[in-house]
């Protein structure tokens, strides 16, 4: 865990509202693995207060990047970023994805901005695994394939690709991988991350999920992102700490 | 050795430094280590304890809010026997002195911890948390009130010879009432200020974003009310007084020193900054020099009204 | 004609809508109207009143804080008597429902400033200010005194026939049990919140920004815990609240109204957008076409919890 | 008064941390005169809260000048706008000075940043009157001259024109001005202006300054800003609308 101020090196509206921003940190970068969020300071002033929590994106080299949607206050600041301008960066912060294991075929399954921590995972997979990857949205607006490989789409509306949710999708075309090893890599709202568990658990799949949870601190101390735990229901896990990827088994969704 | 005394007296506990650690805004010191050389704190106060652990509040717990936010953790904590074994082996390993607050829901488990709680050597004083608004039984209710102040003081002291520092609630009309009960029957300090209570909706949900309903206003956005807390104690009442609420840099802690505190507290700044408590203690230092205060003590209560 | 209906009821007084201008903060009305059609709003209310003039406190009277402001005006105002003759005039020449606020040292005071008012038939309520915290005698300490603000509000309604308001210290550990006093004892309605006790230091002179010591904190800094206030009144007494406490837009308006407000009352922001009160009518209006809420006050106390 | 988003022409850094900011907005500038003020809003967050109320130092055309030193977070977020940024402006403010009248020299006394008028008042009175400028800091740094005539200086410490304060320069100089129909025009720090009322009563001459204070709204709303008056001790004048501009006779200093 390091606090650092890093130079942003570019400001990319990827889409309407849809940010990537690239900064230069060789610190965290050289460090960071997929799943794994930094904590981000979008102002010097008290307004906002809190950090703001991103999934790694990406990284090229020395940069890390993230990706983003225009959600609030917080997020318009960051989109507003210019060259030069230093971003204040806690992190790396978190469990990320297990990369390695027993498994040939790794499937993506991203919903909506879900979709940030996947180019990294991505990458960081490389050619040692098959990837597909999946990614749905409400409309063809949300949905973001940036920096992914075997991309097919589904949105609610049908404007793009599958009409359907992107775990409907999965489901169409699962047959496709029968005989291979899976494993599921998930991200997304949490209704999608509850079908996609249901899922799994029907087919005996294994699969990490990465979840969300409103953060003060990001990193153990505030106590303020709890997560169901399944095997422990007497405490529960934290979402920065513990998390944010999960065995989709072992938290309640 | 630095030219300026920084040490603080609270009563009978003697710190070398003002600057300690809000509960539950360190956990139980592990994280922030990282951050903050904990050797060179005043002190770091524990989450709060109680007998038996407990699993905490569902979420949502946290929501931002102007220059502040509201927490409801719902004092999740590991409980006393957890904490004495699994805990304290990793603070024993730093020279910090280790203040425990301690939770409760009736009269009888505050005494109970403290009783257990009290043979640890490493822990140095007891922080009394009357005014957690995040509980249903006992929290606020206690802390609202006077006579149960002033019981809780009596009984915990009656089972412990170290220090006891009640933390007051700012839900109230005159905090020096509350002050006074706590000195007069035997406490040795008081904090000031635990969150003061909030809420907030989401208007489309028309739901309280907070599952608890309420929670707890922490942030700059509450230091001009904890620092008139502070100054309502030191012109009232003759005790010390442990200030809190919104501090976020050297000039707040200096600002809360000069209305009436004997030390500090830093809360949510280390949720922001984990590097603050050592920054913060170094500039403070520096203004000490700068401005030839030799005993940073002599702060304390110096407001010219 | 729009196709929304805004009006409000705040027990017998009826609003068009429920965009009412806080007290002490448009004066008497004059110099906000070049900003914001009076025509337009649910109310008017005039800063403070009292039987004689008063001057106030010397500078420094504001202190601004993080999302928030200070202030220790000391209830400045002209008196009852130079109301009547030289403000009610301007005044008149709008069809806008004018609140005259009230504050004073002595239950008598008050019996006698509304006395005096009730005969003006431009006034359609009163609200009486037993919450202000910047006045030594009076003020605070009656409202922070559950059968105090019982005896004033009974005291008062017996010499009008028109709406009574009282607007309510938010210092206080349970502000229900002084809404229920309010109810019991015929007040028509409550307003929450007055400001919140802060203070502020110069870290250098080591003196109170604040000439009078202490000010009342108001602006989005205290949203949260004026939420919270008018949430326990509504949950706890069947009385119209009138909500106020770092209103900024018209989000913070359907907030407010979710929690329990039947009307809202905008202070602080009138300082920095003074042309905000009629944006935020307008908006609210759009807000409830968009999501097909037929009248406003259906908002009111909708909170799900 | 008018509520205005008006595009940041320039931001000249004039000395060290003192800037002169350069609007467009020709619907302030054609009709504000000179002691009347502007109250800032210099950013659109919730931080700074409150506005910021800064005289207006000279008219350019359709421009707007303003010029300030960085003295807390309000003045550091405005000196960083660039060219183009909206700046939301509330004006014209207060009542400003009297250059009208019988007399024929206009004296100007300035402290430190009290020089920020000065320029437009230069302007408006022309060459229809007499114009001497003193003007006076703690050190040469805080001697702005800026757009300003006939200019003598006073330093406390001498680094810079007369060794003293600027109204002792004007002592000093004073037999100059014997057998002139003169008036008075300052700005400064209060003692300053303290002690050029003593000297303007006990030499029988016409004097206005330009008062400051703490406001919240600066247009009359909130009380916040009061002055003690000479004639009515009973109640204060608001230094927002009854100034920022007084009669040196009329107000406690
Ligand atoms: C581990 C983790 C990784 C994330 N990765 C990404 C990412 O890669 N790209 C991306 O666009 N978003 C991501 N998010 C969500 C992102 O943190 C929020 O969109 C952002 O905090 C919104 O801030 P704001 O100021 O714009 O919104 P506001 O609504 O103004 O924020 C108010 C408060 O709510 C919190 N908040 C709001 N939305 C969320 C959310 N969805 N999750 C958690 N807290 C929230 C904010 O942190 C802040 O405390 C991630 C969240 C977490 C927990
Ligand atoms: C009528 C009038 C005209 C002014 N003209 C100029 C000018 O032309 N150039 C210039 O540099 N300054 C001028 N000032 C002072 C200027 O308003 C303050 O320097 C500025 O508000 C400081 O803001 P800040 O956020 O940087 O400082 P902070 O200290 O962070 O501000 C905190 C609060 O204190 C108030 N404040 C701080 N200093 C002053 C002050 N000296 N007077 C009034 N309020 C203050 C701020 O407005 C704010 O509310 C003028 C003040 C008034 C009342
Ligand atoms: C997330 C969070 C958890 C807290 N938990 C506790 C607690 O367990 N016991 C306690 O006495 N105070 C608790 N507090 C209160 C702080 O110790 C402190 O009194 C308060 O936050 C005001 O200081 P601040 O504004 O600097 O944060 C908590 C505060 C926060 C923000
Ligand atoms: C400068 C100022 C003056 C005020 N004067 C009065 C007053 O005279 N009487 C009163 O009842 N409330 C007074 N108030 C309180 C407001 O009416 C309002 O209750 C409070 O400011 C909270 O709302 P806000 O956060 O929207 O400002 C004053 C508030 C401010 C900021
Ligand atoms: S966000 Fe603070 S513990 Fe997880
Ligand atoms: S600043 Fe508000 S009345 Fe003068």
């Amino acid at each position: 865990m390091l606090i650092i101020k890093s130079p942003v090196e570019k400001t990319i509206e990827l889409d309407h509202d849809i940010y990537l921003l690239k900064i230069r940190c060789p610190e965290i970068a050289g460090i960071i693995k997929p799943g794994e969020f930094l904590n981000i300071r979008v102002s010097e002033s008290m307004y906002p207060l809190l950090r703001r929590p991103f999934s790694v994106c990406d990284v090229e080299g020395d940069d890390l990047c993230l990706m983003f949607n225009i959600f609030g206050e917080g997020t318009r600041m960051l989109s507003r970023k210019h060259k030069g301008d230093l971003i204040d960066i806690l992190g790396p912060l978190g469990k990320g994805f297990n990369i390695e294991g027993d498994y040939d075929t790794a499937v993506i399954v991203g919903g909506g901005l879900g979709a940030a921590p996947f180019p990294y995972l991505t990458r960081r997979i490389g050619s040692r695994k098959n990837i597909f990857t999946f990614i749905g949205g409400k409309t063809h607006r949300d949905v973001i394939t940036y920096g992914m490989k075997n991309v097919s789409t589904a949105t609610d509306d049908g404007s793009k690709g599958f009409k359907g949710t992107v775990v409907e999708l999965f489901k169409s075309r699962f047959s496709e991988f029968r005989g291979t090893k899976m494993k599921i890599f998930g991200c997304g709202p949490n209704a999608m991350l509850r079908s996609l568990k249901e899922f799994c658990i029907a087919n005996d799949l294994e699969c990490e999920v990465s979840t969300e949870c409103v953060m003060a601190c990001g990193f153990g101390i505030c106590q303020g992102c709890p997560i169901e735990s399944t095997e422990h229901p007497e405490k529960y896990f934290l979402v920065c700490k513990d998390g944010p990827v999960f065995n989709v088994n072992d938290v309640v969704l | 050795m630095s030219k300026v005394d920084l040490s603080v007296n609270i009563g009978p506990l003697k710190l070398r430094n003002p600057i300690l650690l809000a509960s539950g805004t360190v956990g139980y010191g592990n994280e922030i280590s990282e951050f903050t050389d904990l050797n060179k704190l005043g002190g770091i106060i524990t989450k709060s304890l109680s007998l038996r652990p407990r699993k905490g509040n569902p979420p949502q717990r946290i929501v931002e809010t102007p220059a502040g936010m509201l927490n409801a953790i719902g004092l999740a904590n590991v409980g006393v026997e957890v904490f004495l074994k699994e805990k304290i082996p990793f603070l024993k390993k730093y020279d910090v002195p280790l203040i425990c607050n301690i939770a409760a829901s009736t009269i009888e488990e505050y005494v109970e911890c403290t009783k257990i709680l009290t043979e640890e050597e490493t822990i140095k004083a007891f922080e009394i948390n009357v005014s957690c608004p995040n509980v249903r039984e006992g929290g606020l209710q206690f802390g609202n009130d006077v006579s149960a102040v002033g019981k809780i003081t009596a009984k915990v002291k009656a089972v412990t010879g170290k220090p006891v520092i009640i933390k007051l609630s700012p839900n109230v009309s005159y905090i020096a009432d509350f002050a006074r009960a706590v000195k007069e029957n035997g406490g040795d300090a008081v904090s000031a200020i635990n969150t003061l209570v909030g809420t907030s909706f989401n208007i489309f949900s028309r739901k309280p974003k907070i599952y608890n309903v309420n929670g707890g206003l922490s942030g700059p956005a509450i230091k001009p009310i904890a620092l008139a807390k502070v100054l309502e104690i030191s012109r009232n009442v003759d005790i010390p007084v442990i200030g809190s609420g919104g501090i976020m840099d050297w000039k707040d802690v200096v600002e809360f020193m000069i209305a009436g505190s004997s030390a500090i507290q830093l809360g949510t700044i280390n949720f922001i900054d984990p590097s603050a408590p050592g920054k913060i203690l170094e500039q403070l230092e520096e203004y000490c020099i700068k401005y030839n205060i030799s005993k940073i003590s002599d702060l304390t209560a110096s407001y010219i009204i």
